[in-house]
């Protein structure tokens, strides 16, 4: 499933790079996220406690952060496997400069399998989108400024 | 298609259920229509169930000072046929008939469906149109909230922890009202791909009010207030549902991509307010 | 002795209620799941979440150290096994060995990877989860089209050109046929991946009786002696040391007409455990791991005159095959090449076929299997071409069908149609809707804006399969019938019906043919260790293959019975008349009972004739039959929603002889809710990743009784020379006369916005996209 | 930790000690030895587990037993009073409304609630009545006529 959006962040393109490099805060805006363990140069082991509603999964997995190209982009590639399924996140970031903030757009596709897969078709655009949505109010809240606009998604 | 194991207790009193929700992982197993298959695919998989099923005052149906209160446990079975919803919230029990299938109807909950917030779920449609209050509970305070502040997002609402959904109260509907719920079910699942809960008051050939909620067309059910305020502005049907969704971001899966859903809310959406201004008197 | 005699009503040809309903309605029957035995074991399956990926590695410790738990299962346990067969062979073909557990890898989701033997079903759920399989994912490829092109994912690493087969068969000049053609008319027409969906999922239950050396088996199949047969040589046993037993089957409609690993498993399973086993396939199994229908992607090309006289057809056919090959996986194909000029007289054909490797599960025989989608295929171009010539579907179906004195008829693909008069369903489906009529009214609703269409197929199918010749393995069927000494009647017979209520018409044959209580008379079958051996229940072939055995083998009876009875009232000149045998010159009689009698004590014998009445047939087949009929549907289109109405469903078949008429609408009825279910709703869909995200019922749809329309069914009686009752089969007719016109009935409707090509299922989405692109919104 | 439920099926008393996760279905075709509602979907769509609980459809598949306990169940083989079938049964039975007869008993069940609700239905409601539970063998309509038919002989 493709996703795509743009956000826009109230901090500089650079301290917005910054931040959507950095572990510590990736694991904490991270929907579900209990921890990011380096495995090496930008790559973390993941563990993750999925929860929607009634519905609840432990995920392991990894972080990868790969071509890296401060301060306009990299791409990111999350990965976790559980019992009910396993999902990849596979996209790239872009930044650029909105007034004295940032905007994020960010393209990618999204697989999953497995039990969420099977059952799950109905849904997953709508929490996909929901899930991005959380993680980027909680950057928000996490670079200490005002909130995050979300300018457009689909 | 086998749950995992769990400890199960089924208080008697609302006392006891709320005092054995205030603390640890538990679910709410409130006829569990939606709960129990996703226990069987143990995409759910709580340590501990606690059945209101039991619990003596959460079921039932009645009519007061022009207010219909609606127990949690209350059937979508009952709400579809009791005289009381029939005469007094019409729209309420046309959108329960709708619900799933007869099998699910007679076990289903109106509280439970409510609190599962399923974005393709029937009830919040209706309870957005009829500005429903739900009445929540906890062990140490009961609040009550609009419909409209209540669904927040994909199976998200505003219960906290600790809460369950006591009773809705539906404002009565007016007799000379009409009263449409239009729905596109999945074929497979029954799902609304959009539902539209529609109420119109009529002053001779004015509409003096439009209600109309939407279900199954984003993260969760939302009132159309644009197209409500274009018809109670004199403007027309086909107007006021071209503004349906406006703002929204649609859902999309298999069975209809973003651009369709918005385009079947927006043509269910003329359906239902037709149907409702030729009920309205 | 008895000198009156009363003849009983004849039954053949009366719709009477069936035989096998009292334990069906009071839930008494016995379905696998409802089998128990003393110490039996469950067994889960564990399952790939990945449509390719290398197992790196399987843990099973946790899962045998969970209570309960008795063994657990790997492919390395059964490697050295036999593989999953197919019996189908074609020239050049490549057969992936198929073990009964995935070994290094899997290939597609839902491949099984581990069994996990628990002393409880839910203790046997608990510890599949706790198996840990260590996936290396692969590339996969789940759409055939993609899966042919250049630098596609291999399915299975040794062949990177992802294709089993190549197949080409010819008819006929086509090259003289498209020089002389007027007009040409091309196609790409898909037939979608379908789940046959019966409501009873599979399911096994294997029991070892070390004493005997011996297996049963008892599974939810259509072929219990094939399965005993094949399934032996899986496991390298004598095959008459497995019995294999089918109790009732909920449901098959071909996915059932097949050998499955988790059937040589569980035999397996049961010997090493030395205890019962069970395993019941789940819904999500059951979507995932048995086999899928259709599959096609085909690309067409018509030769006409301008008059529309239908000069050759050529056809490339892209067989989705999946990952592996079931029983019949690679040979369905070849059936829609040998139907696919359908009732119509083409002077040549040319067909090549490809079939794909997919990471998706196997495609084999599914209700009509190769026929609905020959049928789709010829029935579409057909009204392309008309509408290109701007004549009547009909006038043009009229012009080119076979005509009704040209039987038997040699088509361009080998075969030999039996009997026909191809017009006259045609002409009685058009009476009955005012063909006429419909058209005026559709000038005025389209005048007013309105797409309302008309559609029709005139379909011929190939049934009464087959001749052992055209068969991987046999294509006759056998009957025993026994007069039990007290009088009574017991018919075996080798088909294995589920449903189609052969307990019931064969009782009706019997009770005829001997003239006794239909009552009086029992049909058994699916036992292998009962029965005689015998083919099964599929391709229509029930009653017009295992049927006739059946009559040929109460022929044999009755002639011995005469003997009995003319040695009883000591005539030579003897008839069967009812219930008796009655001397033609004083009009004495004896019974049933007496001469049963006589035959079991053997007190006296006629000349040269053994004790006992019994009689065993097997019964040969010369040809196929060949049903057909006319289908007329009509519809309308919400140019709002795309949503499709069906106005009427009017169909008027021809199946041969009717024996029971209630069962023949039953059959229709079903088979165009398949039909429909293709048409309108269902699709199996994979996502690129291999993915089955129509994994459950709850995206799956199936039709539903308020999807329904009222189906109108007639039928015309061409009686099949093939076989003495005349019967062609129906089991799969409304399917496959089905789907065309209704897409046939949806194109007409949106004909007027340019469509002239709409490809299966026709959701309401896809109907509102096209009416959009054309700007028939505004 | 099992808990102990004590209900009615068919008339009958059953008490029996079981885990809260027993489905409602496995303990009347496992505990109960009643195995004529069946298991066709799991999903809570097919309806083949549908069995009457206090008089109401329910699908057995989708209800866990403790949920059970203390009220009464009917099954497909209560049906039959002293072993005269039901008109539904015999409505069944003369209109050919099965084929397998996998999904019967509910579809049975189903259809006797249908009649309970709406004595006189269309054919249209009728086919409403019954959306939750699939025949993939009939395609409905003798299933129709058969529930017509025992609407005429009062069922």
């Amino acid at each position: 499933m493709k996703i795509s959006g743009v956000y826009t962040l109230n901090v500089p393109q650079e301290r917005a790079y910054a931040l959507l490099q950095d572990p510590a805060i990736l694991a904490k805006c991270m929907p579900g996220c209990e921890g990011l363990d380096r495995i090496a140069e930008n790559q973390y082991a993941m563990r993750m406690k999925m929860v929607l509603a009634s519905i609840s999964g432990l995920f392991a997995g990894k972080v990868t952060i790969a071509d890296p190209n401060p301060p306009t982009g990299y791409r990111l590639i999350v990965e976790g496997s559980g019992k009910i399924g396993f999902m990849k996140g596979d996209g790239v970031l872009m930044l650029s400069p909105a007034g004295s903030g940032a905007t994020v757009h960010f393209e990618g596709d999204v697989q999953v399998g497995g039990t969420i897969a099977s059952v799950g078709q109905r849904l997953l655009d709508t929490t996909s989108r929901m899930l991005i949505k959380r993680f980027f109010t909680r950057l928000a809240a996490e670079s200490a400024q005002a909130g995050v606009e979300r300018v457009a998604a689909d | 298609m086998i749950p995992q194991t769990f400890e199960y207790t089924a208080p008697q009193t609302l006392e006891e259920a709320l005092g054995l929700i205030a603390g640890g992982d538990r679910k709410i197993l409130a006829g569990g229509m939606s709960l129990i298959p996703l226990m069987k695919l143990r995409l759910a998989t709580p340590g501990e169930v606690v059945d209101l099923g039991r619990v003596s005052g959460l079921n039932g149906i009645s009519e007061n000072g022009g207010v219909v209160s609606i127990g949690a446990m209350t059937t979508h079975h009952a709400i579809e046929t009791s005289r009381v919803t029939r005469a007094h919230c019409p729209l309420l029990a046309e959108t329960a008939g709708h619900i799933g299938d007869v099998q699910v109807r007679n076990v289903g909950t109106l509280g439970g469906a409510v609190a599962h917030a399923d974005p393709a779920a029937d009830y919040p449609a209706a309870l957005l149109a009829l500005e429903a209050q739900i009445k929540l509970i906890s062990a140490q305070a009961t609040r009550s909230v609009a419909a409209s502040d209540f669904f927040l997002d994909a199976f998200t609402t505003a219960l906290e922890p600790g809460e369950i959904v006591l009773e809705v109260e539906v404002p009565a509907e007016d007799q000379s009202e009409g009263y449409s719920y239009e729905k596109v079910p999945h074929p497979a699942s029954g799902f609304a791909v959009v539902g539209i809960a529609a109420r119109i008051k009529k002053d001779g050939n004015r509409i003096a009010m439009a209600r109309i909620g939407v279900t199954g067309m984003g993260a969760h059910a939302f009132r159309a207030l644009a197209a409500e305020k274009v018809l109670e502005n004199g403007g027309s049907v086909a107007d006021a549902a071209a503004t349906v969704g406006d703002g929204e971001t649609p859902n999309s899966d298999l069975y209809a991509s973003a651009d369709y859903r918005l385009h079947l809310a927006r043509v269910h959406a003329a359906r239902a307010l037709a149907t409702a201004i030729s009920r309205a008197s | 002795m008895a000198t009156t005699i009363s003849k009983p009503a004849t039954l053949v040809g009366k719709g009477i209620r069936r035989q096998e309903d009292p334990r069906l309605i009071t839930g008494t029957a016995v379905y696998v799941d409802d089998i128990k035995m003393p110490g039996m074991h469950h067994a889960a399956i564990v399952r790939s979440p990945h449509a390719a990926a290398r197992i790196a590695g399987i843990n099973t410790e946790a899962a045998l150290a969970h209570p309960g738990v008795v063994a657990v299962f790997t492919g390395a346990d059964v490697k050295n096994l036999g593989a999953v067969p197919c019996a189908s062979s074609l020239p050049g073909l490549r057969v992936p060995h198929h073990h009964l557990l995935a070994q290094d890898r899997v290939y597609y989701t839902g491949h099984p990877v581990a069994v996990v033997v628990a002393t409880d079903r839910y203790v046997a759920a608990d510890a599949a989860s706790l198996v840990e399989v260590q996936y290396d994912p692969q590339p996969a490829v789940a759409d055939p089209e993609k899966a042919l092109a250049a630098g596609a994912p291999a399915v299975h690493p040794q062949w990177p050109d992802n294709t089993s087969f190549t197949f080409h068969q010819e008819g006929g000049d086509t090259g003289q046929a498209f020089r002389d053609a007027e007009i040409v008319v091309k196609q790409r027409i898909t037939s979608q991946r379908l789940i046959p969906t019966s409501i009873e999922t599979r399911g096994v239950v294997a029991e070892w009786r070390p004493g005997e050396k011996s297996l049963t088996m008892f599974t939810s199949t259509q072929i219990p002696h094939l399965v005993r047969t094949l399934v032996a040589g899986i496991l390298g046993m004598p095959e008459n040391h497995l019995r294999v037993i089918t109790p009732e089957v909920g449901g098959g409609f071909g996915s059932k007409l097949n050998v499955y690993a988790e059937e040589a498993l569980m035999c397996y399973i049961a010997k090493e455990i030395g205890k019962p086993v069970k395993w019941v396939e789940s819904r999500r199994e059951n979507f995932q791991a048995t086999i899928h229908g259709r599959g096609h992607v085909d690309y067409y090309e018509l030769a006409a005159k301008r008059d529309g006289t239908m000069l050759g057809l050529k056809l490339k056919l892209i067989q989705d095959l999946g990952a592996y090959h079931q029983l019949l996986t690679p040979a369905i194909p070849t059936l829609s090449v040998l139907m696919m000029p359908g009732l119509y007289k083409f002077k040549s054909i040319s067909a090549d076929i490809i079939g794909v490797f997919t990471n998706c599960v196997p495609t084999d025989a599914y209700r009509g299997a190769g026929r609905p989608e020959a049928t789709h295929g010829i029935e579409r171009m057909v009204d392309i071409l008309a509408a290109e010539l701007h004549m009547d579907p009909a006038e043009i179906r009229f012009k080119n069908f076979v005509g009704k004195d040209e039987f038997p008829y040699a088509t361009t693909t080998g075969l030999f149609y039996d009997s026909g008069n191809y017009a006259l369903p045609l002409q009685n489906a058009m009476a009955q809707v005012d063909y006429a009529g419909l058209r005026q009214e559709q000038a005025t609703a389209r005048a007013a804006g309105k797409l309302m269409g008309i559609g029709l197929s005139t379909y011929g199918e190939i049934c009464a399969i087959g001749p052992s010749a055209a068969m991987p393995a046999g294509g006759w069927e056998s009957a025993t019938v026994k007069i039990e000494p007290s009088g009574k009647v017991t018919v075996m017979t080798g088909a294995s019906p589920h449903g189609q209520g052969e307990e019931t018409t064969f009782a009706q044959i019997v009770a005829d043919e001997l003239g006794v209580d239909i009552d009086d008379v029992m049909v058994v079958h699916g036992d292998t260790a009962v029965v005689q051996y015998g083919i099964g229940t599929f391709g229509s072939r029930g009653t017009a293959v295992g049927g006739a055995a059946l009559f040929y083998a109460l022929q044999e009876l009755k002639a011995k019975i005469k003997k009995f009875g003319a040695m009883l009232l000591g005539s030579d000149n003897v008839s069967l008349v009812g219930g008796s045998c009655v001397d033609d010159a004083t009009g004495k009689s004896v019974s049933f009972a007496e001469m049963a009698v006589a035959a079991y004590h053997a007190k006296t014998l006629p000349p040269n004739t053994q004790p006992g009445l019994v009689a065993t047939y097997f019964w040969e087949p010369p040809n196929f039959t060949f049903p057909f009929g006319a289908h007329i549907v009509v519809t309308d289109v919400d140019r709002e929603t795309g949503r499709i109405s069906i106005r009427r469903y009017v169909a008027v078949d021809d199946c041969g002889k009717i024996i029971n008429p209630l069962l023949v609408a039953g059959q229709v009825h079903g088979g165009v809710a398949q039909g429909l279910g293709q048409a309108l709703w269902e699709e199996a869909v994979y996502d690129e990743q291999g993915q089955l995200i129509t994994g459950e019922l709850t995206d799956y749809a199936l039709p539903k009784a308020s999807f329904m329309p009222l189906i109108e069914s007639s039928h015309t009686e061409t009686p099949s020379p093939v076989n003495p009752l005349g019967v062609k089969g129906v089991g799969e007719a409304g399917t496959i006369g089905c789907s065309p016109a209704v897409v046939n009935s949806v194109v007409d409707a949106l004909s007027p916005l340019g469509v002239r090509h709409i490809d299966m299922p026709l959701t309401p989405q896809k109907i509102w996209k096209l009416i959009v692109q054309s700007g028939g919104l505004s | 930790m099992k808990r102990k439920i004590s209900l009615t099926i068919n008339g009958k008393s059953y008490t029996d000690e079981v885990e809260p996760r027993l489905l409602l279905i496995h303990y009347l075709r496992e505990v109960a030895g009643l195995t004529g509602p069946h298991i066709g979907c799991e999903t809570s769509i097919c309806g083949a587990c549908t069995v009457m609980l206090d008089g109401r459809t329910v699908k057995s598949c989708t209800m866990f037993a403790v949920q059970a306990d203390g009220r009464q169940i009917l099954t497909i083989e209560g049906l039959a009073a002293d072993g005269k079938l039901d008109p539904v049964q015999e409505a069944f039975w003369n209109e050919h409304g099965l084929q397998c007869g996998f999904c019967t008993p509910g579809m049975i069940l189903s259809s006797k609630q249908l009649l309970e609700d709406n004595p006189n239905p269309t054919d249209q409601e009728i086919r409403h009545g019954l959306e939750g539970n699939l025949c993939r063998c009939t395609g409905y309509q003798h299933i129709v006529n058969a529930v017509r038919a025992a609407a005429k002989a009062g069922a």
